[in-house]
């Protein structure tokens, strides 16, 4: 998919080294995020975003490698600004039962690589996500993928919005009841 | 596992090993059915044989295999299926299993092939099935190998209702015509609408820890919206008034057939399905002018083609403050184990809709519906927690309550076929399910589908 | 899953369908137990239906639930549960499933609450179970909807002695009062010894890989702490003397009902349970002078009401250096699989006791037992070691040997109630729990409970 | 889980509890083999009973515990057990579960102990099976305790061949010796063709998703390997021949006892197995003429002592480019449930190997057999397909297809024992392995071992 | 819980960058550390705690989100640094049989966040934590959470103390066994 | 095992820190490996190798900690460059059936430790890793371990190359259907 090769060129970029301050900023970035979704703190959570956001988890399919990743034109979630609004409103209702009472949810952040475009300046970020949930009694679920961030600079240039995240789930089959969780 | 249940003729009952019958936990007719039956192992075996050894089942829409040699791999009742188009551009359903010892032959979701190697010895066969090379022929005797008789295991029936493809392994099931009856006047009137329906990408799939007959018992249920989907009233983003969704129609095609019928707000913008204009205007082309009228009346419609296919046409948001938009969602929930089950999703649009339109209608189903939709991720956290609650020795002693129209009378008014009930909340379609279900569970093809609801 | 075991009368014992007679592999008497009751699938089945659908089962304290509409959630045998204190000051017990269509009511671990709403449907019960509102009730014709049979499930019979609360599901099993019979004196003895025991906090809980038995069988046996707590010996926590926990005396209180109460070391901090002194001095004012006598030679105890209740009335230290300090511990096992238990145990300290003992006689418990407990782990460890070696078809042919003690004679001198056996190492208690155990398993309430160890 | 299948004497067939008679599925002289009896869980439950209680299995081989007192935990059929050589050198072989309460008593895969302490009472054996103390001795009464007949339970039956041990644990079982029969004349082939083999290192475990079946049904079949290890003739590291593994003889030295013996290219390099000359040297030695003669025309050799064990003698190289070097290699698969596998795999080595040729030989298994393996890798893939497409109701009705050489003659011309066949492609390997099957599964010993392929 | 409030405003102080020589160093202790712990190291690992360490992981409930994240007043483990060394001591002996054969874990440290109050100099670190545990011929046990440790400078400065940890569990039913690995 | 002894004693040296750019150097080198093999792109992975190349899984078993940490002589991988690059040649044929249609893994890198030789200049970089694996519509499946990795500098010396790797697994019966993903 054409998405697919747009990231690709990206991570052709050459690496910004994680001993740099602008990949610590990002990593914190992402920590910070991440943290804050595990902490049912939504609303602070899309402050993270732009306005212009699009975040898209597409379907996989097995597919013999020959014909490709397995991403079709099919999506799990394909979201904007105003619908990842709408999610988070509803997950602070009290009736929103797939999260009422809440799971415990934990986002691993590992493996960041972090490119720039020297002209636009956008930063492209990648992290290997491990996402695991339980919830009432019940035994851990999981979640696990990569996941492609378009990074945009913030205020003084020192924090980031989320232009563009595209969430590649390894699964073909969801075997975690629901995607109740953001990534 | 296998089971001693069994019909005892001198009692002319369907009892369980443990003596209990069928015929006393399962009482449609009074709204009254077992938490037993949901979640039981013994119940589970009996229904592989009786239901989904015996069944018709949704295999997948012809629009997704356009081309000879497409192929996709789905469930046929619960045994995996090759679901392909031949060179000559016939539809074919085969078991996905090798016949020398027994392989998947297709290991993919999807290919275009015009034979399918087995990977573990080799037998090559064509996409008609056809055995084409065995291996190690030669070192086969004469009379050794009937290559005639070892193509792929066919399907014993399959059937095509306006795209739609059912098939089933029991030559002794009644043909899909048949099967149908009059529910095919309702699958016309929602998949016949326009100039044709297809299949936008791919399925979305996933598990449930739940009995499958939990969420099958959902579908045709309007009245749990206000309720279940309760964050929406509160977002303003469903109507806050316990009633919205009822002022329509409940109909029982066939014994198990069901679906609703229901309006929306009394608007242009909810009529006929909510499609747009140029959609809405294929419509007497396709439909009848009965059809046409209360197709005018229905801006949300859930159906059951018994037991585990369902369509939804909805009209909703997944975007506070934007208009509700339709979309045409198939689903099928293939059983896994007593409580777990996998669930498939399909997103259907007509063949002429404009891109925008699909555009909208696709986003919207993705918001909505499927495992990360508004909607359905709570529908899914009550099936679980229904099936939980249903384990214990002292809830399965307990019948749940379907009661509700138990007394309606019929809408004699209504102009389809079918029994037809004024008011889209009630459980007459559940009941009817239940009855089906106790039709295939205790009966053999001959009286399974006879009759109505008592 | 349901099974063809049954009790044939013409022989009168209890077949599994394999045509083993319980009778023959379960010899309490001759203390043989065989490996195969605790790992085997339609005897984990028997019980589901003979023991946790009848029996009487541990709840909670009423301490947990100390305001109206508190509410805990809890498994009552091995069904889901809503433990809670009605409007009115009452306790009451629900099965934690709605009438309608079955959904779990209540889905948190604690809350406090009016009336518990289903998400559903939205059908609303108030804290007493009553049904106030169901879902659509104006879609129901006459007669439909009997709201008034259609509160919540209680319990069968719900039961209080010393806080403690019972249920059973079995509306003709004995009242709680019977059925605890003998044991109830010492059930005093250990929860009405001072002013009121409450618990502290919220239950532990935690999943271990054993057939629930294993761990049953463990709560009553002195004589395994030289062995399996060796590293607390080997650390100088405990004595190094194999006999150190062996002179007290163990009790068969009822058939099934057992308990060992044994001293310490001969000094008087080991006495009276180790309690404060200020503790010690309000046992006279609740106690029998018999019972404040036995409570004076009693450093630990451990009991169990049958089949999955017990206390452990223990001193330990969880640190090396620091003097034993007691605690009093109740534990329950609540089959998920017939190799999956779950454990829950709760910590209970005396109303009176001072802050400063409650949190040292806490923090010796969390140190000591529970998952984390430096004693606790090392019994999970056995018993999933157990049951992992007796699931094959070699090892469920042979009998575990509980003949400790068979031919002890009573010790007549005892002033309690039951039968007392001198010498607190000995597996008379075993045998008595698997007694009852054949009781249940093959005989109906009436006989279920008469008679001893003979 | 227990079942109520049962031999009906009336109609002398073995009927599932489902009615259905294995006589009628199960049929190997037409080489029609149901997919259900693969993942059934009634057949499962049978086969524990009926065989894995009953069959002789592979524990170890003698090197693998050279000391006294050296000990590894194996699996005896499906029951934990201890390997071990006691103090007085002498190999014995127990269940590993204590007298006592069942706890597993060795802990550990690999040990060295004169006694052996269970951890949960300190009940103390030594490592000849002799209870040496129980716990808390004192305790027990007289007569309670009957330490003598109180030691480890050992197998039934122990029987070495060629350094090869194999227990059972049934008395009624034949000796090994007549067990084994005429399959011993090629063990000794295979295992005594030089000075002795030794197990190198420890054992390979891991668990793949299958029914253990597909599995062994996997071991004597030659012809899947030019298509199953496919990637391997497309790199040139196979022929690129269909036929080329086919030139050899396959063998059923008694009814489930199976083999193929295979040439290789025809150089002196594929000759004798492919050892190097020091080892062919002495075979004279140890083999008749005769066996020299046939030993010189193998380089493959498979081979399967009914049910589980096999030796794999073959060439391969794991490196593109280098040539192929020879191993023995030992494998058992060991039950878990319907749908899952333990697998064990040892390497052995000719005792008087040269260093180089022992770290070539050890280099290429690693690499092409075991879990890693480039060959073995797509052989799991294959076996747990298979079984995922034999769950469901469609497909257990179907059979698998093994008539390849029903009617091929026997080689007369073969000089050693048993039924041969020339060309080792063909499926009468494996016949005669479900034609063991079904005398296992229906009848008693006396007959369970009688006769050859019909 | 009192707790919980302590280590919310820790961290709302501004964070230290990874890119920090002080994260750095943290980073590399915490990884040590967890080292220590998989190799069985126990006594070293305990010199990595002050003498003063409070070690605490409170029982988790399920509740609604409103009434709070469900720390109730229990606890798993409430340890001092007498008690670990008891623990740690045990462990020594061949008789704690639960680690006797040693199970196999594997601590993965995650998503490390790291603050300093500017007064005390005293850091707080926090990360989420997976522990997978792996014993005799058994499939895998996993515990998830946030751990939030409080550490002193040690020494030169370069090297730390652990003087708190936390550890916030997510299950509320503790699926593996029992607890008798260390966090 | 003498390897074992080896490995400890370069753990032993002083470690090279997190916030230094030879950390950050061979972080990206791991995080870029990973994702080479996550990708299928086995060509461009081999390249990170050494031609010299020792790597090694051995098999594990359960023992008293008194008699070791259960390494004995065998192993699941025992590879030099050849051999790797005959298993890549192989996935990269149609036929490799365990990897036709291919699984989807996730490597994930983490608590890497470094230490450097100053004589030699060598590096041995060691990790804690957990890679998941989905394949067709199954559950996941999970290998962790440790891994250990000698590193050589690489052109400018601002790469690397593998010249050792020893991958400790921590299960002692993989759980896991098969070894066909590489570490
Ligand atoms: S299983 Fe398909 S060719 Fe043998
Ligand atoms: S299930 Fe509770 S209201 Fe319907
Ligand atoms: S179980 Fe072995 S000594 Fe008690
Ligand atoms: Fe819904
Ligand atoms: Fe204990
Ligand atoms: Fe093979």
């Amino acid at each position: 998919m054409s998405f697919l090769a747009d990231l690709r060129a990206q991570a052709q970029l050459p690496p910004v080294l994680p001993h740099s301050e602008l990949y610590g900023r990002v990593s914190e970035f992402l920590h910070h995020e991440a943290e804050l979704l595990d902490a049912y703190r939504f609303a602070e959570w899309l402050e993270l975003f732009s306005t212009e956001i699009e975040y898209r988890m597409p379907v996989r399919t097995t597919q013999f490698l020959v014909d490709g990743e397995g991403f079709n034109d099919f999506d799990f979630f394909v979201d904007d600004h105003q619908t990842l609004m709408t999610r988070i409103k509803r997950l602070e209702t009290e009736f929103a039962w797939a999260e009422t009472p809440p799971s415990r949810t934990r986002h691993f952040v590992s493996n960041l690589r972090l490119t720039r475009d020297e002209e636009s300046g956008e930063l492209a970020a990648r992290i290997n996500f491990l996402v695991t949930r339980t919830r009432q009694d019940l035994d851990y679920q999981m979640f696990t993928g990569v996941r492609h961030d378009r990074l945009i600079p913030d205020g003084d240039g020192t924090s980031f919005k989320v232009a563009r995240r595209t969430i590649l789930v390894d699964q073909t089959v969801i075997t975690a009841t629901n995607l109740s969780v953001l990534f | 596992m296998s089971t001693t249940s069994q019909r005892t003729d001198s009692d002319d009952v369907m009892r369980l090993s443990s003596g209990i019958a069928l015929e006393e936990i399962v009482r449609p007719d009074e709204g009254l059915i077992s938490r037993r039956i949901f979640t039981d192992s013994e119940v589970y075996e009996l229904e592989q044989e009786r239901i989904f050894a015996r069944g018709w089942f949704f295999v997948g829409h012809e629009s997704e295999i356009p081309e000879p040699g497409d192929l996709v791999t789905r469930s046929v009742g619960t045994d995996p299926a090759i679901f392909v188009r031949d060179d000559e551009g016939q539809i074919r359903v085969f078991l996905n299993s090798c016949r020398h010892r027994g392989m998947r032959v297709c290991r993919t979701d999807r290919e275009n092939a015009s034979f399918l190697r087995c990977p573990y010895h080799g037998w090559a066969y064509k996409n008609n099935g056809e055995l084409l090379t065995a291996a190690a022929e030669s070192h086969y005797e004469e009379g050794e190998l009937d290559k005639e008789n070892l193509g792929l295991i066919p399907v014993a029936q399959l059937g095509v209702h306006c795209g739609l493809v059912f098939a089933t392994w029991d030559p002794q099931a009644p043909p899909l015509d048949d099967y149908l009856g009059d529910m095919k006047y309702y699958l016309d009137l929602i998949f016949n609408r326009t100039g044709g329906v297809k299949v936008l990408g791919t399925p979305q799939i996933w598990d449930v820890e739940t009995g499958w007959k939990f969420a099958t018992d959902n579908f045709t249920d309007n009245f749990h919206v206000f309720s279940a989907h309760h964050s929406l009233v509160e977002l303003g983003m469903l109507p806050n008034d316990p009633d919205f969704a009822s002022h329509g129609t409940m109909v029982v095609a066939e014994e198990g057939h069901i679906l609703h019928l229901t309006p929306g707000a009394p608007t242009d913008e909810y009529a006929f399905m909510g499609l747009p204009q140029k959609l809405r205007d294929q419509m007497p082309e396709h439909l009848t002018p009965e059809q046409v009228a209360m197709a005018e009346k229905v801006a949300y419609s859930a159906g059951t083609v018994w037991p585990n296919f369902h369509w939804l046409q909805l009209m909703s948001s997944g975007t506070l403050g934007q208009r509700d938009v339709p979309f045409l969602n198939l689903r099928l929930e293939v059983p896994i184990s007593p409580t777990r089950t996998r669930m498939w999703s399909w997103l259907l649009i007509d063949v002429d809709a404009d891109p925008e339109y699909e555009k909208a209608s696709y986003e919207t189903y993705v918001r909505t519906f499927g495992p990360a939709g508004i909607y359905d991720q709570d529908d899914m956290e009550n099936w679980e927690d229904c099936t939980r609650a249903s384990l214990g020795p002292a809830a399965r002693k307990h019948s749940l309550h379907h009661t509700m129209g138990i007394h309606r009378p019929l809408d004699e008014s209504w102009p389809g076929p079918g029994r037809a009930y004024a008011d889209s909340y009630g459980e007459m379609t559940q009941r009817s399910w239940y009855s089906a279900w106790m039709r295939f569970m205790t009966s053999g093809w001959s009286d399974a589908q006879d009759g109505g609801e008592r």
